[in-house]
């Protein structure tokens, strides 16, 4: 559109797509061009289209209109195969693995190494296992992979999509669950890609890894393209207007009320409170009017935490009391009954109920606290629902649309909303601002604030360490399932936090790259 | 006999998928019990691997006799071929099998069943003369052997009468819930079934059921449509004292009582019994005293 | 590796349960037991073994006993009275049942229909068209027959290992290890833990599932000619409810209905375990038909109880996630 | 409810037309109605009639399939419930009767809810056992007799009328509004659709997804038990052997006709029941076709693939794989 590629030169090139979901206009008349050996960014807010414009390329959906050339010849392919043949290799946004196989048949799935025709397992472990140390990962393939956290899925998908040695690579919000070592292993990695001339697609929110890594950057809009630009000659400002089509409100300065907030009452409160072989006891109080951050490494015990608290696991040791009163933990109801919430970090299997309806979705919860013979009246369900939607911008704004036809981060609001329809006290969000754009990142970190000064005690668990610098009032640090440092005040900064993490090697390393 | 105290024998029996089935069941028992016989019976869940693995298991036990009521007619030779080679008698109940096996039993105690068709035919076109009559049929499980042979037995009695038609004819699974949703659909699709002139039925059951489907639709069984079926359980003869029904033909739930005695003779005397000891099937009907059979039938297991 | 704790558990609990009927019936400890065992639930296993596969790739397939009593049929019918040499009949009924497999597959992946009305749609079709074929049952009298149902390997202490045993544990193994080493394997794994996963990761999902539903026919086909060896004649009633039995055997051998877990090894010990109870049911012959039922259930209900229990026991000490192993 | 149907039940309803009319076709007199006894007699009050059994039992297996379960014990239930029933029919009071039966129901339902739900059992295999045993013990209770009765007030709610119709099609009715009432109603209704479709997600979010688990299964026992006791009323007597055998395949099927899915979920109550008068329609028209019986499963398997089809959501699928094929040609 703007500046009409240079066609030779064009590894990629679409033209024309359009795509339709029932009354939805996904993609309308979508250009892209991938040059090889370019990193190209794919932008935009949460339900921009940018899945949808990777799911047509690669023909998981059929498109309406348009056409798509690779070096030139016009392909069509029709299933995930089909491209694979094509040359396309493609990391999906929710990680499409299979949990119940080994990490090593995850790799190397429909290509394994054969032998008479049959699969040779020990050459397949060797080669999983060398290929996963590229990723700094060291695990024993033979497991299964739903053993494993999401973070390790994720670098499995990348690393079999590496592997695929295709022309192109399109990779959907890889970033979403690594921390930074991970991620900066992963840029390694697509650079080396990018000077062999692969052609690499990247979606992510966090604008300061497209900075980092990308070459050029193409931003979608409402199933529309907006325009293509070099990173280099593009201004955060200008960026960020082109995606949202509006100027971004800046962010305050999170913390400007924290001195008042100190005499807050506490919410809930828990005594060494943990479970053998899962988290080691702890200490942790939770006040009205206050955020605290849960900061770690990956597998540190943060969500293991998170769960103890809600009640989602059950504790066999110490003592939890809401509003000062003893309460036992023992589900997830008890918790919801206490008034507490929780939104998990894996929203597909965790959290959404993907067949029900955005409205079913968001009064859920409410309507457990509230109990079988107690209905929330439709009238009563639509009202919540659309002033949910409203507050927090849920796209397309659609009570009645099945939740799993929403965007990644779209889902997530919606789980959000969920929970702040039981007025809870006390809310534990895992990653709440993962696979979220950058208008609604400020958004949620806005009503972070916002819920902590209606009185709200919150306990959030975030791998952005700036995220948690912003909005925390103290942070927890955890390590190998232990929590090792409380930090408060003005000790809170992303040096600090590293610091108490660092008492092993990695850390260390990671402070490095920082 | 004396002797037969110390018997053991396996009776591999069908299972229990009637009222009839029950009763010979039970009759094998007190019969066997009468001659101090000890009875092992098991049941087989209507499956002939289930029989067959029942044999093998008697065979291992060396049992002094088996009884089989075997589910099917066919596919018993390799199974008797080891009881033979075991020196165990087989004696076959209520159904014959495939002539091939001739050999491989001692007896068969069984009544005939195409007889049993005819002897119903029969009845039916005695009491019907010359008049036109429309007959529906209700059939057991499609490919049972009895099913099968109890309307080619019919069939054949009524073909040597040109006024005798079958005019539906659809199974009723030797069920009373099918055999009166069938008799009702039936009503129906003849006209509410002022055109039938007479139901026959594989079993009493299905009978029970059919007479209820007519008396709902207003139709008077045993006086505006006849019916006559075959088994002669205790509710037919019920249905006969209140003039709902007009004749069925007995099959009897004593089996195991000449199978025993022939069992008895064979290994006392070494009497070889003839292959094949037919048991009676005997014509009821609203003359024979209906009540007296049902009072004594009625404490048989049915 | 993964799938094999649960096969390890049901190995021990049909340990343990033939302990206990040998305890009570000496006799049942005997090569002649285990023969029998081994042939009466030929059939079975054959069967199980394709629903091994159809279960793990998160289906079901409710056709196969109607299968097995068409073919039983088809093949009475083909050779006694179309005159077919039995080899040929052999071949035919196998190609026609993979076909119809290959079509049950077809419609659930074309259309996205349920497995379970499928196959149960292919249920009646299978068996009404053995109705269509014969209502009568029909001996078979070729010599194939009396020699395949003569032959057997004499084990020590009496027992016998008969041809049709022999077919059961060949499929048996063939099963398995296509099952654990394979490509096809794997796929079937793959689509058992998600369909759509499995296809963006380029799993042929279409062709994959014709394939697995035209395996299991194509066994119950198997299992069919088996069951005629066994019987030595077609019969359209014959197998009724197999299929209750062989999904009943699946998952007592650690097969999850919801797919993406499981082993054929430990469906054939499912498969024994069934065999057992029917067994020690027979021994004690007293009895009476509702009893018989009645204590199906009851041991039905101890073996998976005692089954889950073991599986509760053996991940306890375990915690719950456990951290990466290097 | 009534807001689900026009848009979801289109299909069934399309479908239930189709075999109507393929059965006017076969028996011209399909359609007759007439006034008997004070009751409706023709072919169409049949359909209801004996459509009721499989209604009554797809009532309860359609929100155990929305949790994503299964419940084979049904007929099974049903031969306990009609056993119970026929043998006190004659010694008690119809409210002991039917006390005793439909108790007899929600005890089997217990049990089943508790192997799925406490011992994390897989419903296929937890309610085989009492598949298998239930049978066993209803023949216990009647020893494998027809043990028949005469009480005229249980023989009423097999073969009495209100106001025409059926006692058995108006307790269908009645048992169809009572469930839609307790469900929709209440917040039943939207709990088991979130258990069904995502269980781990609705325990997190608070929901008691067990007790959901066991309250299904309970009023799928108390259902089946009804069906048993309207079974032997119709009949006078309980048939143990073959009281309900199959009928669990039959109900699953309405369900699955009714578009719920086996994989849980969203349900329809007002569907499955309709899947149940299609299943009858289906039936009722073979039997008054005058076929021979030996076509009845192949007609059977024949209509209920060209249900599914009717209502496939992939119709387009196969709109699809036409113009696919047209794409590679051309
Ligand atoms: N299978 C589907 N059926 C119907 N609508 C869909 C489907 N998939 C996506 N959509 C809709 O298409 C639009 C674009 O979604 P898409 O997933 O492409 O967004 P995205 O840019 O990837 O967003 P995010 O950053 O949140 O991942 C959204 O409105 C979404 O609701
Ligand atoms: N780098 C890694 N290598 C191997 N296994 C890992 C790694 N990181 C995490 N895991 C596994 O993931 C599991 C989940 O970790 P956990 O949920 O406790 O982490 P967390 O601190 O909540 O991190 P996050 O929520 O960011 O994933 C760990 O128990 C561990 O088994
Ligand atoms: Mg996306
Ligand atoms: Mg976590």
């Amino acid at each position: 559109m703007e500046n009409s590629p240079d066609s030779a030169a064009s590894l990629l090139e679409v033209r024309g797509i359009s795509k339709s979901f029932g009354a939805v206009r996904a993609l309308q008349e979508v250009d892209f061009t991938l040059r090889a050996g370019e990193i190209h960014a794919l932008l935009g807010e949460n339900g921009a289209g940018k899945s949808t414009l990777i799911k047509v390329i690669t023909g998981v959906f059929p498109r309406d209109a348009g056409i798509v050339r690779i070096s030139g010849e016009e392909v069509a392919p029709r299933s995930a195969k089909a491209a694979v043949q094509a040359g396309i290799a493609t990391v999906y946004q929710e990680v499409n693995l299979l949990p119940n196989l080994s990490v090593a048949q995850n790799l190397f799935l429909d290509r394994q190494p054969m032998r008479f025709g049959i699969v040779r397992e020990g050459e397949m472990r060797r080669r999983a296992k060398t290929l996963l140390a590229d990723f700094g990962l060291d695990i024993d393939v033979a497991a299964p992979l739903g053993s494993y956290s999401v973070a390790v899925q994720h670098v499995t998908a990348i690393a079999r999509a590496v592997d695929l040695s295709a022309r192109v690579l399109i990779l959907d919000e890889p970033t979403a669950s690594l921390d930074r070592h991970e991620v900066e292993i992963l840029f390694g990695i697509m650079r080396q890609l990018a000077r062999r001339g692969i052609g690499i697609v990247f979606v992510s929110h966090f604008l300061d890894q497209v900075y980092e890594i990308s070459d050029r950057i193409t931003v979608l809009r409402n199933g529309r393209l907006v325009g293509e630009r070099e990173t280099a000659s593009l201004s955060r400002l200008e960026l960020i207007r082109m995606m949202l089509g509006r100027e971004l409100a800046e962010t305050t300065s999170a913390r400007a009320a924290a001195g008042a907030r100190k005499t807050r009452e506490v919410c809930a409160s828990f005594e060494g409170y943990g479970k053998a072989g899962y988290v080691a006891p702890f200490n942790l109080e939770l006040r009205h009017g206050e955020v605290v951050g849960l900061a770690g490494l990956l597998g540190s015990g943060r969500t293991e935490t998170a769960r103890l608290v809600f009640g989602a696991e059950r504790a066999d040791r110490g003592q939890a009391r809401v509003e000062g009163a003893p309460v036992r933990l023992q589900s997830p109801r008890d918790g919801v009954r206490h008034g507490f919430g929780y939104c998990p970090e894996e929203r597909k299997t965790d959290g959404i109920v993907a067949e029900l309806t955005v409205r079913e979705n968001i009064v859920l919860a409410l309507q457990a606290k509230r109990g079988l013979h107690r209905p929330l009246s439709r009238r009563e369900q639509d009202e919540i629902a659309s002033r949910y939607v409203k507050m927090l911008d849920i796209r397309p704004p659609d009570p009645e649309r099945p939740v799993g036809l929403l965007s990644g981060g779209n889902q997530q609001k919606v789980l959000l909303a969920r929970w702040l329809a039981t007025s809870p006290r006390l809310l534990v969000l895992d990653e709440p601002t993962r696979g979220i754009d950058v208008g609604a990142h400020a958004e949620i970190i806005r009503l972070i604030r916002e819920l902590c000064d209606d009185g709200l005690a919150l306990l959030v668990i975030s791998s952005e360490l700036d995220e948690i610098v912003t909005y925390s009032d103290r942070v927890v640090v955890l390590r190998d399932r232990a929590h090792v440092e409380e930090l408060t005040g003005e000790a809170i900064d992303v040096g600090n936090i590293l610091a108490a993490i660092a008492a092993d090697s990695v850390a260390v390393a990671l402070e490095a790259h920082t | 006999p004396a002797n037969a105290a110390e018997l053991t024998i396996g009776f591999s029996q069908i299972g229990s998928e009637s009222g009839w089935r029950a009763a010979e069941t039970s009759v094998s028992k007190q019969e066997a019990s009468k001659r101090k016989v000890n009875l092992k019976i098991a049941d087989a869940q209507q499956k002939q691997e289930n029989q067959i693995k029942a044999i093998r298991s008697f065979i291992a036990q060396n049992v002094d006799a088996i009884f089989l009521a075997p589910v099917v007619s066919t596919g018993w030779d390799s199974v008797l071929k080891e009881a033979k080679e075991a020196k165990i008698p087989v004696v076959l109940l209520d159904r014959d099998i495939d002539p091939s096996g001739k050999e491989l039993y001692l007896t068969a105690v069984t009544s005939d069943s195409v007889h049993e068709g005819e002897v119903a035919g029969d009845w039916l076109a005695k009491t019907v003369g010359g008049k036109a009559c429309n007959i529906v049929e209700l059939q057991g499980t499609v490919g049972a052997s009895v099913a099968a042979n109890r309307k080619k037995g019919f069939d054949t009695a009524i073909a040597k009468h040109a006024n005798l038609k079958v005019v539906r004819s659809q199974t009723g699974d030797f069920t009373r819930a099918k055999g009166k949703e069938v008799m009702e659909s039936f009503i129906k699709a003849e006209g509410g079934g002022k055109s039938l002139c007479a139901v026959y039925a594989h079993n009493d059951d299905m009978m029970v059921g059919a007479i209820q489907a007519m008396k709902e639709a207003g139709l008077k069984p045993g006086k505006d449509i006849l019916t006559v079926s075959i088994d002669a359980v205790p509710d037919i003869f019920k249905a006969m004292v209140a003039g709902e029904a007009n004749a069925t033909v007995e099959l009897t739930p004593n089996m195991a009582g000449p199978a025993l005695d022939a069992i008895a003779a064979f290994k006392d005397k070494g009497t070889v019994p003839p292959k094949w000891i037919q048991t009676d099937s005997k014509l009821f009907t609203a003359t024979d005293d209906p009540q007296k059979i049902y009072d004594s039938k009625k404490g048989l297991g049915y | 590796m993964k799938g094999l704790p649960p096969v390890l558990i049901t190995a021990v609990v049909l340990v343990a349960g033939f302990a206990l009927c040998a305890v009570q019936f000496p006799n049942i400890a005997s090569t002649r037991v285990v023969g029998n065992l081994l042939t009466d639930n030929a059939f079975l296993g054959i069967v199980a073994t394709g629903m091994t596969f159809v279960i793990i790739s998160g289906g079901i397939d409710l056709s196969v006993g109607s299968v097995i009593g068409f073919t039983t049929v088809f093949v009475a019918l083909a050779i006694e009275r179309w005159g077919m040499p039995p080899l040929v009949a052999f071949v035919a009924i196998l190609a026609l049942s993979a076909a119809f497999g290959a079509a049950m597959g077809a419609m659930i992946h074309v259309f996205d229909l349920p497995p379970f009305i499928v196959t149960l749609a292919g249920m009646f079709l299978a068996r009404g068209a053995s109705f269509l074929l014969s209502t009568e049952s029909v001996p078979i009298t070729a010599p194939v027959y009396s020699t395949v149902s003569d032959f057997a390997l004499r084990l020590p202490g009496g027992g016998r290992l008969t041809a049709v045993a022999i077919i059961m544990l060949t499929i048996v193994i063939g099963g398995a290890l296509l099952l654990r080493l394979t490509r096809f394997g794997a796929n079937v794994y793959a689509l058992g833990g998600s369909r759509q996963a499995a296809s963006l990761m380029g799993v042929a999902v279409g062709r994959m599932t014709v394939k697995i539903y035209m395996l299991s026919s194509l066994l119950a086909g198997i299992a069919g000619i088996v069951f005629s060896f066994y019987t030595s004649a077609g019969y359209s009633l014959s197998a009724v409810g197999v299929e209750l039995d062989t999904i009943a055997a699946v998952v007592i051998g650690g097969t999850l209905l919801t797919g993406g877990q499981g082993s054929v090894v430990g469906t054939f010990l499912g498969v024994l375990i069934q065999g057992m109870i029917q067994t020690y049911i027979n021994f004690d012959g007293t009895l009476s038909s509702w009893w018989t039922k009645i204590a199906t259930g009851v041991l039905l209900f101890a073996f998976i109880a005692l089954q889950q229990g073991l599986v509760a026991l053996a991940r306890r000490p375990v915690a719950k996630r456990v951290g990466a192993v290097s | 409810m009534t807001a689900l149907l026009p848009r979801r039940g289109l299909a069934q309803i399309l479908a239930l037309i189709v075999i109507l009319a393929v059965d006017r076709v076969v028996s011209p007199q399909f359609f007759d109605l007439r006034l008997q006894d004070g009751r409706l007699f023709g072919s169409l009050i049949d359909v209801l009639n004996r459509g009721t059994p499989v209604a009554l039992l797809s009532l309860g297996m359609v929100l155990v399939i929305a949790t994503r379960g299964i419940d084979l014990s049904v007929g099974a239930v049903m031969a306990i419930s009609g056993a119970i029933a026929a043998s006190l029919a004659d010694t008690h009071s119809l409210a002991v009767v039917l006390a005793a039966a439909l108790g007899a129901g929600l005890i089997c339902g217990l049990w089943n809810g508790f192997l799925v739900a406490v011992l994390g059992m897989q419903p296929i295999v937890a309610t085989l056992i009492l598949m298998v045993a239930g049978r066993g013990i209803a023949q216990l209770i009647t020893e494998g007799r027809i043990v028949t009765f005469s009480s005229p007030d249980l023989v009423w709610l097999g073969n009495g009328s209100i106001l025409g119709l059926p006692v058995p099609v108006a307790i269908a009715l009645g048992m169809l509004i009572l469930t839609g009432a307790v469900v929709r109603g209440s917040a039943l209704g939207l709990l088991i659709e979130a258990t069904g479709g995502n269980a781990r997600a609705s325990e997190l979010a608070g929901v008691g997804t067990r007790a959901m688990i066991l309250a299904v299964y309970v009023w799928c026992g108390v259902c089946a038990a009804l069906a048993g006791v309207i079974a032997a009323a119709d009949i006078m007597g309980a048939d143990a052997n073959n009281a309900g055998l199959w009928l669990e395949l039959d109900a699953i099927l309405a369900v699955v006709i009714g578009g719920t899915s086996l994989f849980g979920g969203r349900f329809s109550l007002v569907l499955a029941v309709l899947g149940a008068l299609i299943i009858q329609t289906m039936n009722t028209g073979i039997l008054l076709s005058g076929y021979p019986p030996e076509f009845n499963l192949l007609v059977k398997a024949v209509v209920v693939l060209a249900v599914l089809l009717l209502q496939s959501p992939k119709l387009s699928g196969f709109a699809g794989v036409v113009t696919r094929l047209r794409r590679t040609k051309a």
